[in-house]
């Protein structure tokens, strides 16, 4: 078991043969993903590495390959596009790699792709990863070891830190997912904790939190008032400058300035693992499995 | 990205909010004209990136122009937070009745965009938020529907019991919104908006940002950017594709992806240093990027270490192992460097720097630990 | 009992100093209704007749009175942002008599609507009535009677004749629902008979469609399939020129040509009784309470 | 409210659909100037509200502007479906290649737009429909969101292989929808949308529907109507706020409200009868009202008998009376009158009546026996 993808997930790519798109086909196909389509309009009827059959719509692709995943690696202006082509498709998990997707675009992918029953991760963001099993974005395949720690990020690279950390330390993961930092995006903490509770694969779990927003604060109390499995929380940003993003308005609606501080002590007050340093995680999360 | 003043104005105006007549100008001569053909009182406005300019100074009344001269010239190349005043908004004073507060941004927790209004305008509507609440009133926007009429008035009846005031504020905010969507914002504000004796509603104060992510598809605001306004190593590292922030510590940082660069600096000062910025080199590495990026952090004269602290995904460690020795080939460091690099072509970049003479290590914490030795003068 | 309103509705009106507004708010209130506010934007503070309360919006309104039923009576360009004020202020069934509503509005306003967990019916119709209970619209109250009928129509004056043939033949009616006769409505026939089906008091009912769409036809199948109750149906237009609305596009798009004569052969295929001429409904009635 | 193939094609042109030029005349004289003007071979095309245009003859090809002088003078004045040809479009004729169908519509059931393409255009759609179901794809439109690029994209796709065209289809969809949109139109097609054998996509014919309740607010669109163009009864019906089609029997019947309308007409034919028209004087009623509907009526030389049917609700039937009285004074009918009212103030209205001579029934079946008997000629 796992969470949102293993071997049986059927993958599909948009933006198949762009620059991105097939650098990361070629790394998920060598993982053992099983990429069974692209996209790219224009190219429908060609393949691609002469083996992965190309569409020119997700309709098309979906009809003919009953792609379940679909990974978007399209230029930002078209990134809400794709979104919300793949969730009227039927597709049933949307991974958006693509950073620089205007925020007010996002505000009409959320709910239509909800409405469409999709789940939806990123944009901006790396992906995720079932070590063994399936790669679904852009996380390294190498630092990822099978195991019992779940593991989610709202960033991409302190992600591959702390999963290699663990790798080295012989701690192996479920599922890894990088739900991106983007003011509005697909799929929260909440989401991921929700499911890793669900898997009964996954013992214990990894959070990596940012300053900004309310959504650790809001993970936090989901973890005291729902959850059963441990959790280490980390939050990067304790020496950012404040108020250097979304000025005090944003604070006002959000009920919250969203510091580091504030987030650390939601995780206290919830009974989690406090890592302060990456390093941390290791010992944090053996003593908890 | 943020705007200025008067260029919000002119968005805002463009769509019919009522805006009082005004002008820019960079020389007291300049604000001197156009106090004369203004006529009457002025206000002669700072126009900076900063918040609380009212408090630092940044803006006067003027009774005539050579008064408005008088007071520009002290107000042109003022220093507020740091930013050297060099423009100045001219514009007429407004006879003010009543000061309203009106705006609109992004709400992360219900995803859409969200007004905020409030009877207690004009000043500083956090306050507001923290002792008085029943003052403001919040709304959120249906995206897929967009704003309604009946959430405007709504609004307006909120901010005024007069019908006819109600009307006009609620008609601004349609504009609000609009210039709002138009201009790809991720904040816009009116404060205040005022109401005149004469019963007229009208924005005398008005701030935007821009979501950077807009910019590209929206050349003419990407044309409002006034760079004399910013930081000047921020500019630096905004045209060579890097994020930057300036800090005061002495531990200059150079690391891929924001999470992991600001977990450096945590840790930073988790072992006792003090960052010197935030400095992103982003996703897709080129040595290139490296160079740009160790010039930017050379130039800051409080820089006494430097350290490189990249974890290899899609970024190459051999591209900015090459970047490291490009950059110092010609421009020799004068302060010590520590580089952590692990991950893809790790043993290639380990070759290249050691060939060079730089070590390495592939451990982020004995990284930090060394760089903010060496900020404090400890062994090389 | 009855359908949608009873005497424990309490009723507010969108547009109540209007011309249509006052006249039709003192004949509700003559009948019983129990109009508990009236909204006009700019006369908040004032009352209607010395009596009713007036408010600026519908959430001041809905606040200081608990009203839950709305009926509108403003202009056509202000009809779908007075519906749809409703539906946000929490009202849970909005009446739109207003005629002359842009349909495209209408496809805004009824998603909107649902959304909000309301029931709007209309636009362009005479609102219902409970006899001796409640009536909420301009259908003329001295023409009903309590009783076991429930009738439903797509049109005003054909329901005003029917109702009255059947109140001076001594047949007494549970509700009448004018749902009106505009492309987009927002509740169905198939909504009425459902809730008639389930409403103890209604022992048989009396429907009344008219050319143009499929709605009559589905709710021919809806009878076959889901009721119990006895219904007994009349299509207006069997001598009406084809065509002259909707041309044929619409006909492709909906399947049907919209034809009484395919509307009376569902009916009978459906089992039900089929009313020729309007006072067809008293003997047919008769038949089956 | 329909408008003529030359206005959809200025309100799409001006949305950037790629249409060939045209322009309209009214004499044959007007037509071989624009023919010359565009050279080359033109197509003269009657602008009527009836569809079959070329099967009627309405559509003609012409080499030469002396050739389109020579077709227009057959098709201006031409009778179409009963509407005189009074306009031509005269156009330069496209090269095709090949020819699809993309129109849009109200789509009751889902209540919504509806697309409809189909690569088989230029015939009747509704025969591709009955004949080849699937070349029709169905593209239903959500309100809340408008119309998406990857949706235009499918149906592009569904016509056409070819990137560039299909691209090109999918921005003229997007270009219609936003016409359809604007313009408050129930339907708005482009038939055939063709490719010509240079690659281009271009609209040949166009036609829209608009909503009559979107005029009000569109004063630009109500601006488009044709009363020229409109049957003279129905023009002077619409003038006087009444719904009106002539049918073509001799029953001509007078009532208050659509459905009771509809519901008299069926019953003249139930008792053998046949209506002479539909005609509803709507909700509120006036005495103005019914001497307009009155002197519409008798203006029909094949009506036989005139029955009034009035269900006095909001309508007061007092109204109805006094207005019937007022029409007969000075024009005192020559075909016999079966008045039958009740509701509203019913024995005012019935004693106005009796005052004047005029008898009337508070039942409905009996009237409308009454009124077939009399226009068969039976006793008055």
């Amino acid at each position: 078991m796992s969470i949102y993808i293993d071997s049986s997930s059927r993958v599909l790519i948009q933006g198949i043969t762009g620059r991105d798109g097939s650098f990361h086909a070629r790394q998920m196909r060598e993982y053992g993903t099983n990429v069974v389509a692209g996209v790219t309009p224009g190219k429908g009827g060609q393949t691609f590495d002469g083996e992965v059959p190309i569409f020119d719509t997700v309709a098309d692709a979906v009809a003919q390959t009953q792609a379940n995943v679909s990974v978007i690696y399209v230029p930002p202006p078209f990134a809400a596009d794709a979104m919300m082509e793949a969730a009227a498709a039927g597709i049933d998990l949307i991974v958006c790699i693509t950073e620089g997707v205007p925020v007010l675009d996002m505000t009409r992918v959320y709910p239509y792709v909800r409405e469409h029953g999709a789940r939806l991760i990123g944009p901006n963001c790396p992906g995720l990863i079932t070590p063994g099993e399936s790669k679904v974005g852009i996380i390294p395949g190498r630092i990822c070891a099978p195991g019992a720690v779940g593991v989610v990020s709202r960033s991409g690279t302190l992600t591959y830190e702390v999963v290699d950390q663990l790798t080295r330390a012989g701690i192996g993961q479920s599922t890894c997912v990088g739900i991106g930092g983007d003011p509005i995006n697909g799929t929260s903490f909440i989401d991921v904790l929700e499911a890793f509770e669900n898997d009964p694969k996954t013992k214990a779990i990894a959070m990596m939190g940012e300053i900004g927003g309310t959504d650790e604060q809001e993970a936090a109390r989901f973890v005291h008032d729902r959850m059963k499995k441990p959790v280490v929380g980390f939050i990067a940003g304790q020496t950012a400058p404040p108020g250097r993003r979304m000025g005090h308005a944003g604070a006002i609606i959000s009920g919250s300035a969203g510091t580091a501080a504030e987030k650390l002590e939601a995780f206290e007050k919830a009974g989690m693992g406090v890592a302060r340093r990456p390093k941390d995680f290791v010992e944090l999360l053996r003593a908890r499995l | 990205m943020n705007i200025h003043e008067y260029q919000a104005k002119e968005i805002l105006r463009r769509e019919g909010v009522p805006i009082p007549p005004g002008e820019v100008a960079t020389t007291p001569a300049q604000v001197e004209q156009i106090a004369r053909r203004l006529g009457g009182m002025v206000v002669v406005k700072a126009q900076v990136h900063a918040g609380g300019r009212g408090k630092a100074g940044g803006v006067k009344l003027a009774k005539t122009p050579a008064e408005a001269a008088a007071v520009s010239k002290k107000i042109l190349g003022m220093q507020i937070k740091g930013l050297a005043v060099e423009k100045v908004l001219v514009t007429a004073a407004a006879d003010i009745e009543t000061e309203a507060y009106v705006g609109i941004i992004i709400d992360r927790a219900s995803k859409r965009a969200v007004f905020m209004v409030s009877p207690a305008g004009g000043i500083d509507i956090e306050e507001v938020a923290a002792t008085d609440p029943d003052k403001i009133m919040r709304q959120p926007v249906d995206p897929r529907y967009g704003l309604q009429p009946f959430e405007t008035m709504r609004m307006g009846f909120f901010l005024h019991r007069d019908i006819a005031k109600a009307r006009a504020a609620a008609r601004i905010m349609q504009q609000l919104y609009r210039a709002f969507i138009d201009s790809g914002a991720s904040l816009a504000e009116i404060n205040p908006l005022v109401t005149t004796p004469a019963g007229e509603v009208i924005a005398v104060d008005a701030k935007m940002v821009i979501d950077d992510n807009e910019l590209d598809r929206r050349p003419d605001i990407a044309a409002l950017r006034d760079e004399s306004a910013e930081e000047t190593s921020e500019l630096q590292a905004r045209r060579a594709n890097l994020t930057f922030i300036k800090l005061e510590g002495d531990v200059g940082c150079i690391v891929n992806g924001a999470g992991l660069a600001m977990a450096t600096m945590d840790l930073v000062k988790y072992y006792g240093g003090e960052p010197a910025n935030f400095l992103d080199i982003g996703g897709s590495s080129s040595p290139e990027k490296v160079v740009n990026a160790l010039r930017i952090i050379t130039a800051d004269q409080g820089v006494k270490a430097i350290l490189f602290n990249i974890f290899g995904g899609i970024t190459r460690t051999d591209d900015v192992a090459n970047g490291i020795v490009t950059a110092t080939r010609h421009n020799p460091l004068t302060v010590p460097l520590v580089i952590r690099l692990t991950g893809t072509n790790e043993d290639v970049a380990l070759a290249i720097l050691s060939e060079h003479g730089f070590a390495a290590t592939r451990d982020m914490d004995e990284a930090v630990q060394r760089v903010v030795a060496l900020a404090k003068g400890g062994a090389k």
